[in-house]
This record gives structure tokens, C-alpha cells and sequence, in this order.
């Protein structure tokens, strides 16, 4: 066992989406967890509920990681199309497992693979000189230095009916998931009582005692199994149980209805779209939830979550909410986003705080609804017609779509102004192990709203000028304060005014606030800098969800003698022009990373700067870069900068 | 203390072409407003983009002149953020049933609490007389280079699929009754619709003033004008749903609605057409979800604690999502 | 040459959830387009987004899958522009009485001479498994953290307020009736509806495959399920609107409509409820504007010389522009 | 009259939106075209109908002007809110025609004005030692050597009525505008004949022979009241009649429905909106043309117009009329534009050709709905989620009106993808006389369209990969030639596809065709460049409407020894970057034009070219920019360029 590498490994597991594959990698992943591991899992699945492919690589580790890499340690796969797609991306001295039942299967038969698809495999096995089934695959992966593990999963499932005395084999056929999961944490010599817990903790919310039993019942009969079979199994890298504190594992996505919550957000609606929605559900799933002691006598809080007709209902009805006095936030992607633009220039317009969290998926268009891509920032930076003043905030790892959502609660508040939350759907889908984050390292600000609202004389003037451009707030209801607000250019009042010199102090007033915002708020919330030890050779620059891999792809880096730093770019407007201009200028070789073609921050950088960044790596095929792309490409830039101005990353299945 | 007009007006140059009935509109609004037993600072105007939209201008209480077509939306926004807000929505013919009909179907759905006054010209006003959703198919108004090609909306019956609890129809210039209508709209418990007739003199030759008031058909005793807008409800119609009604009754009250609201031309019927307050609203069905959402709805909650930190309790809520002590 | 099945599908693998109502409406409409007499190339189906919207990639038609609640204006434009298409434009509920709302009621007033296809199953199911507008009061289908917090619309009497001249529910698993029924409203001159029944296994588990053929209420005499749906067409009903009827009748066939349609639970009605060929269509009405519209519409129209230069005389138009000579 | 300034002079006229005023300024222009002058007018106007305060200004010259000055040499009213408004713009030496009825008017007792304003004209006057009511402003304005014109409008309206034997005095009150007009024409010395002709052509279109000779006896009478009270005038400007060619009168949008309608337009689809739905109903109202002899047999042409009932069913719509094979477009402004951006986004990832002519008001939200603005670029060039090709093309003047609407409808069809024209409202509600242009200038180019399709063996791939990114496009219906389209991400075919190695080429395909785009349009399309004599000290870069106000400020500036060159851009996206790179970077000193806040084309310039442009001039207060402000601010920031970094314009009322 001394030759293995401990707990430092990539798992892999897929299968027909709707089949329990999801289940699955959360059980591994959980069982992970409970050992007192750190995970990072990603999630990989058509735009459809049943049938087509989907897959997790759950990589787990002694310490906290933060990114997807290339290879997988030991795949496990219960058809035959897991194994067709990924039996390639198994790193020599790996391990498959596989059900020697399905390994006749001929590729072609595989028909939720596309034409293509099918012809370009059986392309690669051919040149080996290999058939056209799931056997040649398996081949192929042998033949690499890979190692096998068949289950007949079946027969193991007719056991565990046997042994539970049940007839209702379809019901237990559901335990291949559970199946192989424990067989997979066998072979990586995981104690089993790790999974019985995750097994338990899986299906006890069910509350059907019978489903527990049935699927320990799979955890006991595969750890046999594989223990009888594979004995120590002979793969590369294992899993010991360590010492942990407290970890929180979660769900992009879940991560920002938390830091919503914490930052006092008490309306948000929605219009279901993937992959939004389930930030919203989860809220809805909590809208009752406990105030701190000392906050109200009951102690009771609530979120009120409303499902609208469509995006232009929720971002009104947010706003009308937010006039009424609440932290108002609403979540959609890039098709809903392009329906808010409207009521968006309105709030922007009227100086309505509102939060809007973008999910940014793969476009133009409906594009590719599930998978991943930072296609909407130049489109968030300037969506709605005219010039008015928005926040645009992008989160790069969990803890920032937690304290970033909070922080966007507060810099809506404060500016009076909408706030747009970018995350990539890389990091909204993702899980992983962090830190509980601190809810009480931010305060609530809420800015020039008027609390107390007493009695009062006088005109109360929505608008009023002022040198930072942001008026005193009364909200709808507050006796004394009313006011006015329209769409229209309107006076300090908020009446319609088409006057030219109130227009050019309204058009200033409004686009001040940027000017405060980028004044107040302090650098650490608009770039995060990562110095390289010693003189950098590349400065990396980039933003969002890249981050994790980018941070860990500079380790190995530095270990090969490259020492990189990065600029991650977190606020995008208002711009961080001159934090920017002063990195990438003294810095080493520029290079401009994003999920997107065109490279957007690298044109905003551009815009803002007037600093070109010559190298780019850009990746746009849907899925999430990893670590060892960022490592491989930067090496590919620093070796010949000239020769690759534009490398497109193009891994992943 | 009883309100003056002077105290719900503000003083704007209004800039409605004369005898435009939204005139009218504004006036009952208005002394409804005086009239109503409701705290005049809970009020809030929400109004759309036409001509009809700067009613919110000239009126003096909260005032929020929105977008074109998403005056619901935003009204529907602040009252679920503070249900003790008296929540008024206006609307234009073309703003509310021609690009908003999409949120005025859904509205009806959720029957919030709130009452939604439709300014029903026939034509888009302020941007030149384009044919409106309620125009007649065929009819040409003044400005409209061709007849219009497009069938017109009932939106009583509209109102009635989408689930509004009370509709109503009433007529710019008929003072009383659209006052009387607009407070019982109020008072209704659930989403109010009230449609009214509005003579644009700008752009609707047809629909004009003295087509409601019958100028071309003198009674022939009297001689004088006989108006062709008649109260369904002072001919005997009684539009309330009651507990006690079975399904057969309401079906049969529902048929009447639509037969009464299809009639046009020399008889057209103004009134309260249908009132519903069984239907749970939107604010009970909330209730039934968070029970402390009346005492402590969106927009009243306690988000911060004196030290300024956020008094969700999260740490206990995320348990659920943390492994290891 | 008559078309077989093969011919209108395409060979792509269907993913969608085995079990689900939508591959029902795909073989009634499949069928229904080898046995209509209509020229398979002129045929174009638009979709909206959903599960439902994949029908169009199935199909081996010309396949339009469009967006969220937009299918109907896309389809619509086509139809416009060639009014020789037949035009088949398919939604899903959440698409077309959702989102899609405004839409669908403004494309009644026009009475294009196209069809609508709408899959009504109660639920989001590509989103998976929101409730759709479709979905009743209260009811708590299988993801719903809670019951479901809107009234449902009422598609039929929808269409009914909007203007379409064909309205029809048919049942997804009742392949027959579905397909003949896709085929009336295609020969429908007008905008047809049709509301299809769908059980989404997946999500709703209210209105499933045995709820609608009743397997929960056997006959008491043949002890075999007793299915809910019943045509009313055979019940002896008559949907149709005819040149002879006076405005009364059809104020009576309306309110039968309306009757029917509120029918549900035990007594599910399918069949054509309204059919009205009596109305003009967006078409004639063109005509009366544009006299060649029909043998030279938008896509058919020369609009180069043969020297490539533009067909349109202009100067002969724009003297009224000029001055001088 | 040696003394005189002949055939250049600037006329104004204000009155109650709804009074009449737009057919004062329209006789009056007319009269000037009939003539043989040329014109060029604007008009401002408020959000309303009827009531709120609109004025016209026609500039008239002996040769061809394109642009507004500052400065009014007579001003004609015939209401106090007209003089208290305007007489300060009159030019010392210019004159004011007023009723003397209406000059003991209290500046307060007009209640159209804000309060803000009426304050700031009693101070101002108050200054001056003046009183506070109309009186005040002549005097004031005499004081600045203005000569006063006293009409009284009622006793010469009284007297026609006589005259005509009627008792309709509120028809006759009507004439107050001839009058006005022609006391006008009168004191500028233009004979009778050209008003004369001027009112039939006004008024026998509505086919009423009284409203003909109630206007022309107003006419008679005010040109003989004119002749009695003030003989020659005095005035420092004249008209006389020259001998010219035939031009034509034509405003912005109907240049823009022109150019569409040459340019093969067959369907237009429109929801209504200010400044854009003139467009549209001019289009309707020409919905049946000619064709050429040749084109078809009978020879009868038509454009169907359908207003919609909202923009997101106006793009949608106008796109499947596009696949159906018609040439297809929309009008709108910003509010509807937003609403589009969905539905161009499908255009773009289906490659569609479809035109959006977008016309630019004021903004944010309804912002000022019928006041210029370029505001809107940035959007333009970014709107839609996610990344997906469009074309941008902006109108700097009539002429390009036309011609860039003929020409969008190429660039879609060609490209096949949404083309957005943008027309800033400055042009689109201004009117000029022009040569009248010339369809035949340019070829229909209907790109890779199939247009034979016989029927045809094989696959049909609507989306076959190409070098040049475009695929032969087949319409909806065309036998053999079956297609399928989605939003999603798809294959060849056009059927979804999720295929990482598809993605990218799919991407790749849509984007090279704005780099073909690029290539293949001529640079004289993309931008235009108007040299100094010599080498230039500035070289001014803009975009749309400044170009009038910008080449006839230039003519002053070389009067004074300031050589400038201008570099108009017009198309924005594919951007032409290399052109603009090498003329700002040899050039004059820089100065950026622009009609928005934010400069926003100077942003585009930096983000493309990496060259930021210090000096910028912009205006944004919904006026547009004159020719004189052009001069004084290319003076001013020529004179410091250091200390004049960003000059905002403010001229207009
Ligand atoms: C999204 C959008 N589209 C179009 C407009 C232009 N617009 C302003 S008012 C108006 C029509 C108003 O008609 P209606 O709602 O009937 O009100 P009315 O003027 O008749 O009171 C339109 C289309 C707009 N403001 N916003
Ligand atoms: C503008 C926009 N909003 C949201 C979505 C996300 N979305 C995709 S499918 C769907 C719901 C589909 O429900 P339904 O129309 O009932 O079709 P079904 O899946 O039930 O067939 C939604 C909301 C989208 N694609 N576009
Ligand atoms: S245009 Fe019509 S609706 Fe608008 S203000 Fe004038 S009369 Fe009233
Ligand atoms: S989710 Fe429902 S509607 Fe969608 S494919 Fe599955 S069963 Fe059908
Ligand atoms: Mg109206
Ligand atoms: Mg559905």
C-alpha cells in the first residue's frame, strides 16, 4: 500500500440521466466527506429529464481543492454507453469497473450517441485494429495499462432480492448505483461503515425504512464482492479516513440562496430555467428559517419565493417589490436575463436596489441549456437600452457566491441601483467541501434608506441631488415620504421632466453612483491578486468560475519552473481600471483566460485599459476547464507566445 | 380626517388633450380616494406607459409610473412585499390586454388583493391612434389608415378565464357610478378589474363622447340623448357568488356574464359583473405556506441585528449541509 | 403517393421519458400527416421550448423549434409570408398558456388559418416538474415542495375570449381520436386549437395515463376501468357555428362551450367544442388590402430585375416627395 | 437689400403640440423647396399629444445644408410659451413676429413651463431690471437689437372670416398658422406664389376647397398686412427664388422605408413606439407599389405591415417570415429593442436574415421618448445572451438612410444573420431636401440563397460547414429541401447537438461569418473619411447624426485656420478596426463626437484598436448637436486639449 497515492484521486461514475447516477456520486462523494475528505464534484448532463447521459467526476482529496482535472482514477460504469464515452479518459493504472453482461454491446447500438460520435469511435478502435463493441473498448483501456473489475451487477441484485426476501426486482435494481459506488470504495480501500452512514443519510429522508435496508444491503454485498474478487485490487491510488473539522459540502447554486438569505434577502422570484431554478427551489424549500436571538420576539424569518408567468413579471414584480421596502432578488440564465433588460433599465433608471443572479450557460440562444460557459458578460455589462448604472459582480469559487451574494444584497442597497450576479453554471452545478462561511464577516448596509420615517415636513424629494449622487430612500407605505418614480427622465421628485438641464444633472446623478461605488468599495471586492513567489513569467488574468483550476494549475506550474500570478477580475463594473492597468502592466506575460469566444474581459480589459492582451486561452465547447488544461496551455503560450495568441482549450466529453 | 380633492391632486399641469375622458377617470379616482376609509399614505398609484399612465403624476399618492404592459408586475411586486399597502394598478386598453395581456392572464390566476382600472380607449393614444386590442374588427378610427384587421378582446370574458374575483366595467364621464365602482373594486377582497369606457376625442371617432351619451338616438319621448350605457345592476343583475351557490349556480351566474358582457352597440352594459370573495387570495395561500407572513411580509421583516449583522440564523439552517463537528 | 409512417419520422433517437403522453401526440400527428391530403412539403411545424418542443426534430417535416412561448408570432410570420405553408405550430402548456400567454391571446384575434397543438400535461417538465398554468389550485404534484399556489387557466374558454375559431381537447394515449381531430383543425380554415391531455409520468403524478383511463374506478358492470374522458361530439354535441344562426344561437353555443369546458374529475371532456368558419381570416382580410397578397405574398414576391437591381419602381412612388423637376 | 444675407437663414415657429405648428413648419419649408431652395428642419416636441409646448426650426439655404445651427433669424409665434421660450435664441439683427394681444402674459400664468423654468426666466429677467411677463421678453430681446414684429392674429383672422362670409371662426382660427407662415415669407421678401402653391399641395389632399381658400385668403392677408405695417422689414435675411434640380423633401424615416422597400423588403413587422412607427405606417400606407416593367406580369408589388402585439412577436415574426423566404424586417426603438434581444439572439444562432432598424431616443427606460440620443450602441453591439453574430450599420444622414436600409437587407440575406440599422431620432424626425437617390446604386444580393431548388437527392444541410462560415440557405417549403432549426446548439442539419468538437465548430461557423462579412464589405461602406486640406489639427471621429452638424462645423473651423478631418464610422460591428487604427493614429489631434454620456463608440474604438481617445465631446441632453456647437467645441478643446478632456454640449431648448 506504500506505492499509492493517498487520497489524491479522481472518480468517475455515469449513466442514463433519471437512472440515479446523481444519487450515486452523491453517496460517493458524501462517503468522501464523512472520512473527512475534501471533494469537488461536477455534474455533466444533456438538456432532457430522462435517458440521455449524464456524469460525475467527484475527485477527493486530503486537502481542499477547488478545480476538475483531466483523467480519471477509477470509472465506474453500469452501461454500456458510460463505457463507450469514457473508458478513453481512464489514466494508465487506473481501474474500470464495468458489467461483463454489456460487453457485447456494439457501439452502434448505443443510440443516444450521436451519428458522429459512434463513427469517430469506431474510427479510433478500428485504427488499433480493434472490433466495434463495448469488449474493444475495454481493450483499448487494457491495452493502456488500465485496469478491469467486472461486476455482473445483475446477478449481485438477484442475491441482495434473494437475501431481502423481496420481489420487487425493480426496486432493488435500483441498488447498481449503490453497487457501485461500494464497490468502487472497496477497491480504493475505504472502510465500509463510510458508506453505510452515507447510505443512510441518503435514503432516510425518504423515511422508507425497507429502501435503508435494501441498500445497505448493496453496500454489504459489494464490498464482498469486491473484496472476494479484486482482493486489494492493485490500483494506484486509495483512500484513508483523516481528521477534519467542519466542512460545508454544497452546491454552487445553494451557496448563493444562503448568502442571499444572510444578506437579508426576503423576496425572490423566478421563472423556472435550468440552470437557475434550483436556487430558487432550494430557497422556497427553506422559506421559513430562524432568526438570530434578540432579532424579533418570535424569532421567525421568511423568504416569500414566487414563481412568475415569465422573466419580464419576475424582474417587475422584484422591483415592485424592492420599492416596498424589501431585499428583492430574482435568478434566471441568459434567455430570461434577455427579457429582464426592459424592466432592468427601469430599476437603473428609478434607482431600485435589486439583485439579479445570472447563471450564465452555454448561448447564443437556448445554446446548450445544462452546460457551462462565460458568455454573458459583456451582454450583462451592457444590456438595456440607453446608458444607466449597474453593478456586476462575478464569483469565482463557493465561498464568493456565498459572501458575494450577500454583498450584492448590500451594494443594490447602497447605490440604489440593480446588481447583476454573474455564475458560470460550472460552479452553479458543482459541489464541493468548503469552510463554513462567516455570514457575520459582512454587515448589512443599507445604505441612505430612511428607517425611521417619522412625521415630516416639507417636500420629500426621491431624487434629491447630492455630491455622490445617491438620494435618501423612502419606501412605499413610509407616511410623510411620498414620491414618485417613472421611466420616463423625470425631476427630483420623480415627475416627468423633458427639461435639457435637468436631464444632463439627472443623466450625472445617475452615473455618479458608479463613480461612489467604485470610490466605496474596496479593492478586495473587485480583484483578488495571487503574486507568484518571486518575479512572475505570466501574469494570468481571468474571472469567474476559472479560478479553482487556474489556482491550482500555478502549483504545477511553479513546479515546473513557471511561476505565474493571477488577477482574478471579480467586479466588472464598475471596472477596476486602474488595479487592472497597474497588474498587467508590471506583471510577466499577459494572458486573458475565459470560458467564452470571444474573450470578453480581455475586450473589457481593453476597453477600460487600452491594454491588449495579445494571448488568450479560451475554452467554449460547454465544459469547465481544468486544472491540467490550464497547466498544459499556459506552458503552450510561454513557449511560443507569438505562435499561440489564441489557444482554444477543447477537453471534456 | 376627511380628505379634499385638493389633497389627492397634485399640482402638475396636466397634459390630456381636452375632453379626454381620462378626465373623468381621474376626477373618480379621485374622489374615491377622498371617500374610502383606507389611510391615504398606505395608497399606491402603479400605472403603465400611454396616455392613460401619468394618472400617477397627477395624482397625489405614491405614484409609480411603470413600464408599457407590466403595470401588474410591479404592482403585484409591492403588495406581496406589503400586503398592508392599498395597492391601485391603471392601465391603457393596448398596455394591459394588448402587450400585457400576458401578466393580465396571470394575475387573475394568483388573485391578489389588489384592484386594476383599465383607461379602455380603443386606440394606442400617445403613440398616434394605432387600433387598440378592444377595437372592433373593421372599425377604422380617424387615424388609421386602413379598417382594423384585428377581432377585439372582450376582457370581461378574458378577465372572467383568467380568474379576477370581481369585474366591473363602468364610463369615464359617468362620474358617480365609476367612483362607487372603483371603491367597491377596493373594498373587493381579491384581484379587481374594472374596465372603463373611455372616450379618446383625439384619435376614436367612433367611441366618442356623444356615442356613449346617444346624441344620435334622441329618446323619442323626451328628445333628449338616450345614453347607451345602461347599469346591469339597476336592470335587476345581481353578480354575487355566494357560499351558498352550487357549482350548477355559479356556471349558470359565469353564462350570464359573458352573455351580458357580449352585448355592444346600442346597449352597453356598465356595472359590476361578477364578484367572487371565496376564492382564497394570494395573501391566504401565502399564509397557508409561511403562517407569520401578514405580521412580518417581505418588506417588514427584521433583516439585521443592532450590531448591523444579518439575523438570519444560518449557522443552524446549513447544518443540514455540514459534515464533520 | 400516399406516405407512410417512416416517411414523416426522422431517425433520431427520442429521449424522451418512456411512458410520457408526448410520444402519443407524435404518432396521432404523424399519422394524421400521411393521411391528410396535403403536400408534406409545404408542411412546417414550429415548436415551442420544453419536452414538447423536441416533436419538431422528430418529425420529417420541416421543423422549426423556436422559444419559449414565442411559437406562435414565429409560426405566424411564416404563415404570413407564405400563406401556401401549412402551418403547424405545437406547444407545451407552461410555453403557450404560461409565457406564452399574450400570444396566444392575440393570435386569436387574427385567425391566421393555422394550427395550434398544445401539450398539456400540468407541469414544467423540462424544468423539471413546476407547476404549469394548467395545474389546478392546490394540487401537489411529485416535485412540488408545496401544493400548487395558482388557480389553473381554462384553455378552451381562453381561446374562447381570444377569437379561435377552432377549439378542441383531444387525449394523448387516445391516438384516434387525437389524430382526427389534428386533422379537422387542419382543414379548419382559421386558427385552430387543439388541447391535448398528456400525462408526464415523470412529474405529474395527479392527471396519469390511469387517471385519465380511470383505472381507479372500475365499471361496476364490466369491472373494467372506466376512462374519464368522453367525447362530447358523440354525447350528441355540435360545435358547429353556422351562417344561418342568429347572434342568440351562437351566444348559446358560446355559453355551452364555456359549460362544458369547466367540466372536469370524473367527467374529462374531449372533442371539438367550438368550430366557427364563418369568421375571416388574417388572410381575406390582407386581401382586402393588398389584392395579390394571395398569388404574391411576402416570400413569393419578385424583388430583383434580371440585372440584379431592385424590381420595386420607386421614383414613380417618391414623386409625391419630390419637388422640382 | 445689398445689405441682406440671402437664401441662408434659420426659421423658427412654436406652438401647442396639436395646433398646427408641424404644418406651419411644413408650408413654410415647402415654400422654400418650391423656391428652388434647400431646406433642412427639425422639430422637438414633448412626450404628449396635445398642449405641451413643440417648435420646428427650418433652416433655408441656396445650397445643400445638413445640419442645425444656433441661432434663430426670425422667430414666428403666435402663443406666449412660444416667445418666452425661444426670443433669447433670436440673433441680434434677426426678428420676432408675436400677437400683441398676448404680451401682457405673466410668465407664471404659462402653465406648461416647469416651475424650475419659469424661475429661471423671471430671474434672468429680473436682472435685467425687466418685468415677469411677455412684454419683458420683447424687451429684452429689443434691447439685444431684435426687431419686433406685432400681428394681430385675431383682428386678421376676424377680418377673413368676413370676408369669406363664414361664421366657422374655430376654422378659421385654424389659419393663425398660414398667417404666421406667411407674415413670415413676407418680411424674408420670398413672393406670394411659392406659399400660395404651398397651401394647395398642404390642404387638397384632404379634398376640401374651402380649407383651400380660407388658407390662401390668409395668405393674401398676411402678406398685406405684412406690406402695410412693415414694408421691407428691415430684416438682415432674405429668400429669393434660384433655379435648381429636382430634390426631394423627405424625412429620416421615410428615407429609411424607401431604402427598405428597393431593397426587397416584403414584410414588416412592428409594435408601436416613438420615433419608430412613422416608419411603419408610412410603409402601410405605400403597401401596394409598382414594379418595374419587366419584373412581373402584372406588374403589382406590395409589403405587408403587421403591427404585432408586442416587439418580442414583431422580431419572432419577422423571422419566420424570413425563413419562409420573404425579406423581413422590424422598426423600434430602445424599450422595444430590449425586448428583442431574445428573439435576435435565435435569428443569430439559426442563421436568419432579418433587419432591425433601431431608432435612437433618449434613454434609459422611456427616458425621453421623443428626443435624440445615441445611447443605444453599446447595447446594440452586445444585446442578446451568450455570443452570436449580428451586423451594425449607422446612418449618418438621409442619404444613408437609404441607402444603409437597402443595403442592411443585403447584409442579412447575405450573411444570413439580424442586421440592426441604427437612426438616431435626430434624423429620423428631421427633414431635408436631398437629390433624390438612387435604387439602381446598388444590386439585390440575396448571398447563398437557393433559389432553383429542383428537387434535389441527398441530405440537405442547412448549416453545411463552409470556409467562409455561410451555407446555402434554402426557405421553408422548398421542396427537397427540408431543414430543421432550434435554438439549441445543433449539427448540420439543424437538430440539436450537444457534442463538445460540434460546439466549437458551430461556434466557429457562425463567428467567421462576420470575419467574411468583414473581408468582403468595401471599406466605403464601413466608414467614411472626409480629409482637411492639408495635414489636419484635428482629426474629429464619430457616428450618425453629428455627421451634418460635423462637416459644416468643420467649414467654419478652416475659416478660422482650424484644419480638421472626420472620420465617420458607420458600420460598428464587423468594426473596421484597421481602418479607424491607422486614421486616428496618423492624424490631428483626436477628439471623439458623440451624441450619449458615456462616449460610447470611443469605448468600441478602445476595446478594437487599444487606442483610447482623450478628448471627447458629447452631448446628451436630448438636442441635438448643431454646427456651431461643433465649431465652439473643437475651438475650445483645439485651444486645451489637456484642460477640456470631456466637454458636454448644451445647447437647445
Ligand atoms: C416596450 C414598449 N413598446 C412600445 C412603447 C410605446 N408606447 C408608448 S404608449 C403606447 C401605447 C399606449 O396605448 P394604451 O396603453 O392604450 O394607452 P393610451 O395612450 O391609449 O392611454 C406605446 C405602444 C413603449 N413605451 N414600450
Ligand atoms: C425565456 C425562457 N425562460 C425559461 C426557459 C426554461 N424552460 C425551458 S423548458 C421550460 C418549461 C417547459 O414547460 P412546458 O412548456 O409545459 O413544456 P413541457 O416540458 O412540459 O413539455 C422552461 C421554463 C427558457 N428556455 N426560456
Ligand atoms: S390622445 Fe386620446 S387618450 Fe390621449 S390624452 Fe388625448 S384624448 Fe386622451
Ligand atoms: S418529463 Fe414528462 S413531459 Fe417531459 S419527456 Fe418526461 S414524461 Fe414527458
Ligand atoms: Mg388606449
Ligand atoms: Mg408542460
Amino acid at each position: 500500500m506504500s506505492s499509492k497515492t493517498v487520497n489524491e484521486l479522481n472518480w468517475m461514475i455515469g449513466g442514463a440521466q433519471g437512472s440515479g447516477v446523481d444519487l450515486s456520486a452523491s453517496a460517493f462523494a458524501r462517503s468522501c466527506v464523512l472520512a473527512g475528505l475534501w471533494v469537488y464534484g461536477t455534474r455533466e448532463y444533456y438538456s432532457n429529464i430522462k435517458g440521455l447521459h449524464s456524469y460525475f467526476e467527484i475527485r477527493t482529496s486530503g486537502r481542499q481543492i477547488r478545480s476538475k482535472v483531466e483523467g480519471v482514477d477509477l470509472l465506474a460504469t453500469f452501461d454500456a454507453e458510460t463505457l463507450v464515452r469514457h473508458a478513453d479518459a481512464v489514466t494508465p493504472g487506473g481501474g474500470i469497473i464495468y458489467d461483463p453482461a454489456l460487453s457485447q454491446t456494439p457501439i452502434e447500438k448505443v443510440d443516444t450517441l450521436y451519428k458522429d460520435e459512434i463513427k469517430q469511435i469506431q474510427g479510433r478502435l478500428a485504427q488499433q485494429g480493434l472490433g466495434s463493441d463495448a469488449n474493444a473498448i475495454l481493450e483499448e483501456a487494457k491495452r493502456r495499462g488500465v485496469k478491469l473489475f467486472a461486476v455482473p451487477f445483475s446477478s449481485l441484485i438477484q442475491e441482495i432480492a434473494k437475501r431481502l426476501e423481496t420481489s420487487e426486482l425493480t426496486k432493488v435494481n435500483r441498488t447498481v448505483n449503490v453497487l457501485a459506488v461500494s464497490v468502487s470504495l472497496a477497491l480504493l480501500g475505504l472502510d465500509r461503515r463510510f458508506m453505510d452512514e452515507s447510505v443512510h443519510q441518503a435514503f432516510s429522508a425518504s423515511r422508507k425504512q425497507k429502501l435503508v435496508d435494501m441498500n445497505l444491503a448493496a453496500v454489504e454485498r459489494a464490498y464482498g464482492y469486491a473484496k472476494e474478487k479484486f482482493g486489494e485490487g492493485g490500483l494506484e491510488v486509495g483512500l484513508v479516513p483523516i481528521q477534519s473539522g467542519p466542512r460545508m459540502f454544497v452546491v454552487g447554486n445553494q451557496a448563493v440562496a444562503l448568502g442571499k438569505m444572510a444578506g437579508g434577502c426576503r423576496l425572490q422570484t423566478y421563472y423556472p430555467i435550468t440552470p437557475a431554478s434550483d436556487e430558487s427551489e432550494f430557497l422556497e424549500a427553506h422559506e421559513n428559517f430562524a432568526l438570530k436571538e434578540g432579532a424579533t420576539k418570535d424569532g421567525k424569518g421568511s423568504v416569500v419565493v414566487v414563481q412568475t408567468e415569465d422573466e419580464i413579471a419576475a424582474i417587475t414584480m422584484a422591483v415592485g417589490g424592492a420599492l416596498a421596502g424589501a431585499r428583492a432578488a430574482t435568478s434566471t440564465s441568459g434567455p430570461g436575463f434577455s427579457l429582464m433588460t426592459e424592466g432592468m433599465g427601469w430599476a437603473g433608471m428609478n434607482e431600485v436596489p435589486v439583485v439579479i443572479t445570472l447563471y450564465s450557460r452555454g448561448g447564443p440562444s437556448t445554446g446548450m441549456p445544462t452546460r457551462t460557459e462565460q458568455g454573458d458578460l459583456k451582454f450583462a455589462l451592457n444590456a438595456s437600452h440607453g446608458e444607466s448604472p449597474r453593478i456586476v459582480v462575478c464569483s469565482g469559487d463557493m465561498e464568493e457566491c456565498f459572501y458575494d451574494a450577500f454583498r450584492a444584497m448590500n451594494y443594490a442597497e447602497r447605490y440604489q441601483l440593480p446588481v447583476i450576479h454573474l455564475v458560470d453554471k460550472g460552479l452553479a452545478n458543482s459541489n464541493m467541501t468548503i469552510l463554513p462561511p462567516d455570514p457575520s464577516m459582512i454587515d448589512i448596509e443599507r445604505g441612505k434608506l430612511i428607517l425611521d420615517g417619522g412625521a415630516k415636513d416639507g417636500e420629500y424629494r426621491r431624487f434629491a441631488h447630492s455630491e455622490d449622487g445617491i438620494s435618501p430612500r423612502a419606501v412605499l407605505g413610509l407616511s410623510g415620504y411620498r414620491f414618485w418614480n417613472t421611466g420616463d427622465e423625470h425631476d427630483e421628485l420623480g415627475h416627468i421632466n423633458e427639461n435639457p438641464e435637468n436631464r444632463i444633472r439627472m443623466m450625472k446623478k445617475r452615473m455618479t453612483k458608479l463613480e461612489t461605488a467604485d470610490r466605496e468599495i474596496p479593492e478586495s471586492e473587485k480583484v483578488s491578486f495571487y503574486p507568484a513567489k518571486g518575479h512572475p513569467d505570466v501574469t494570468l488574468v481571468s474571472w469567474g468560475s476559472s479560478k479553482g483550476a487556474i489556482l491550482e494549475g500555478m502549483a504545477l506550474l511553479e513546479a515546473r519552473g513557471i511561476k505565474a500570478e493571477f488577477l482574478q477580475i471579480r467586479l466588472a463594473s464598475p471596472f477596476p481600471a486602474q488595479a487592472v492597468r497597474e497588474r498587467i502592466s508590471r506583471g510577466g506575460l499577459v494572458i486573458d483566460i475565459e470560458q467564452n469566444y470571444t474573450a470578453q474581459m480581455a475586450a473589457v480589459i481593453a476597453e477600460k485599459t487600452q491594454i491588449g492582451i495579445r494571448n488568450k486561452i479560451v475554452k467554449f465547447n460547454g465544459r469547465p476547464i481544468s486544472r491540467d488544461e490550464i497547466y498544459e496551455s499556459v506552458r503552450q503560450v510561454v513557449s511560443k507566445p507569438e505562435a499561440n495568441e489564441r489557444v482554444v482549450l477543447t477537453h471534456g466529453a | 380626517m376627511a380628505l379634499k380633492l385638493a389633497d389627492v391632486r397634485t399640482d402638475l399641469h396636466n397634459d390630456w388633450c381636452s375632453g379626454c375622458g381620462d378626465f373623468g377617470i381621474e376626477a373618480s379616482l379621485q374622489m374615491a380616494l377622498t371617500e374610502m376609509s383606507v389611510d391615504i399614505h398606505r395608497v399606491v398609484i402603479f400605472s403603465g406607459i400611454g396616455c392613460h399612465g401619468k394618472i400617477a403624476h397627477w395624482t397625489n399618492t405614491f405614484g409609480i409610473h411603470t413600464l408599457h404592459g407590466r403595470t401588474l408586475p410591479f404592482a403585484q411586486g409591492a403588495k406581496l412585499a406589503n400586503p398592508g399597502l392599498e395597492v391601485i394598478a391603471i392601465g391603457g386598453d393596448g398596455d394591459g390586454y394588448g402587450i400585457g395581456a400576458g401578466h393580465f392572464v396571470h394575475s387573475g390566476r394568483r388573485n391578489l388583493d389588489m384592484t386594476y382600472i383599465v383607461h379602455d380607449n380603443g386606440v394606442y393614444g400617445l403613440t398616434k391612434g394605432q387600433a387598440s386590442p378592444t377595437q372592433r374588427l373593421g372599425e377604422q378610427t380617424k387615424s388609421l389608415p386602413q379598417p382594423n384587421i384585428n377581432s377585439a378582446v372582450n376582457p370581461i370574458m378574458l378577465a372572467l378565464a383568467a380568474g379576477y374575483t370581481f369585474i366591473a366595467r363602468s364610463y369615464a364621464f359617468d362620474n358617480r357610478h365609476l367612483k362607487e365602482t372603483i371603491k367597491r373594486a377596493v373594498a373587493h377582497r381579491g384581484m379587481a378589474l374594472v374596465d372603463v369606457l373611455q372616450p379618446c376625442p383625439t384619435y376614436n371617432d367612433i367611441e366618442t363622447k356623444a356615442f356613449y351619451s346617444g346624441e344620435d338616438r334622441p329618446d323619442p319621448a323626451t328628445h333628449r340623448p338616450a345614453p347607451r350605457c345602461y347599469d346591469i345592476e339597476k336592470s335587476g343583475y345581481n353578480p354575487l357568488i355566494t357560499k351558498e351557490m352550487t357549482p350548477e349556480d355559479v356556471d349558470k351566474k359565469t353564462l350570464e356574464v359573458i352573455k351580458i358582457s357580449n352585448e355592444w352597440g346600442d346597449r352597453i352594459p356598465i356595472g359590476v359583473f361578477y364578484q367572487n370573495g371565496n376564492v382564497p387570495t394570494y395573501e391566504d395561500r401565502i399564509m397557508g405556506r409561511i403562517p407569520t407572513y401578514l405580521e412580518q411580509p417581505p418588506a417588514k421583516q427584521v433583516i439585521q441585528l443592532q450590531d448591523r449583522k444579518s439575523a438570519a440564523d444560518l449557522p443552524r439552517l446549513w447544518k443540514e449541509l455540514t459534515i464533520g463537528s
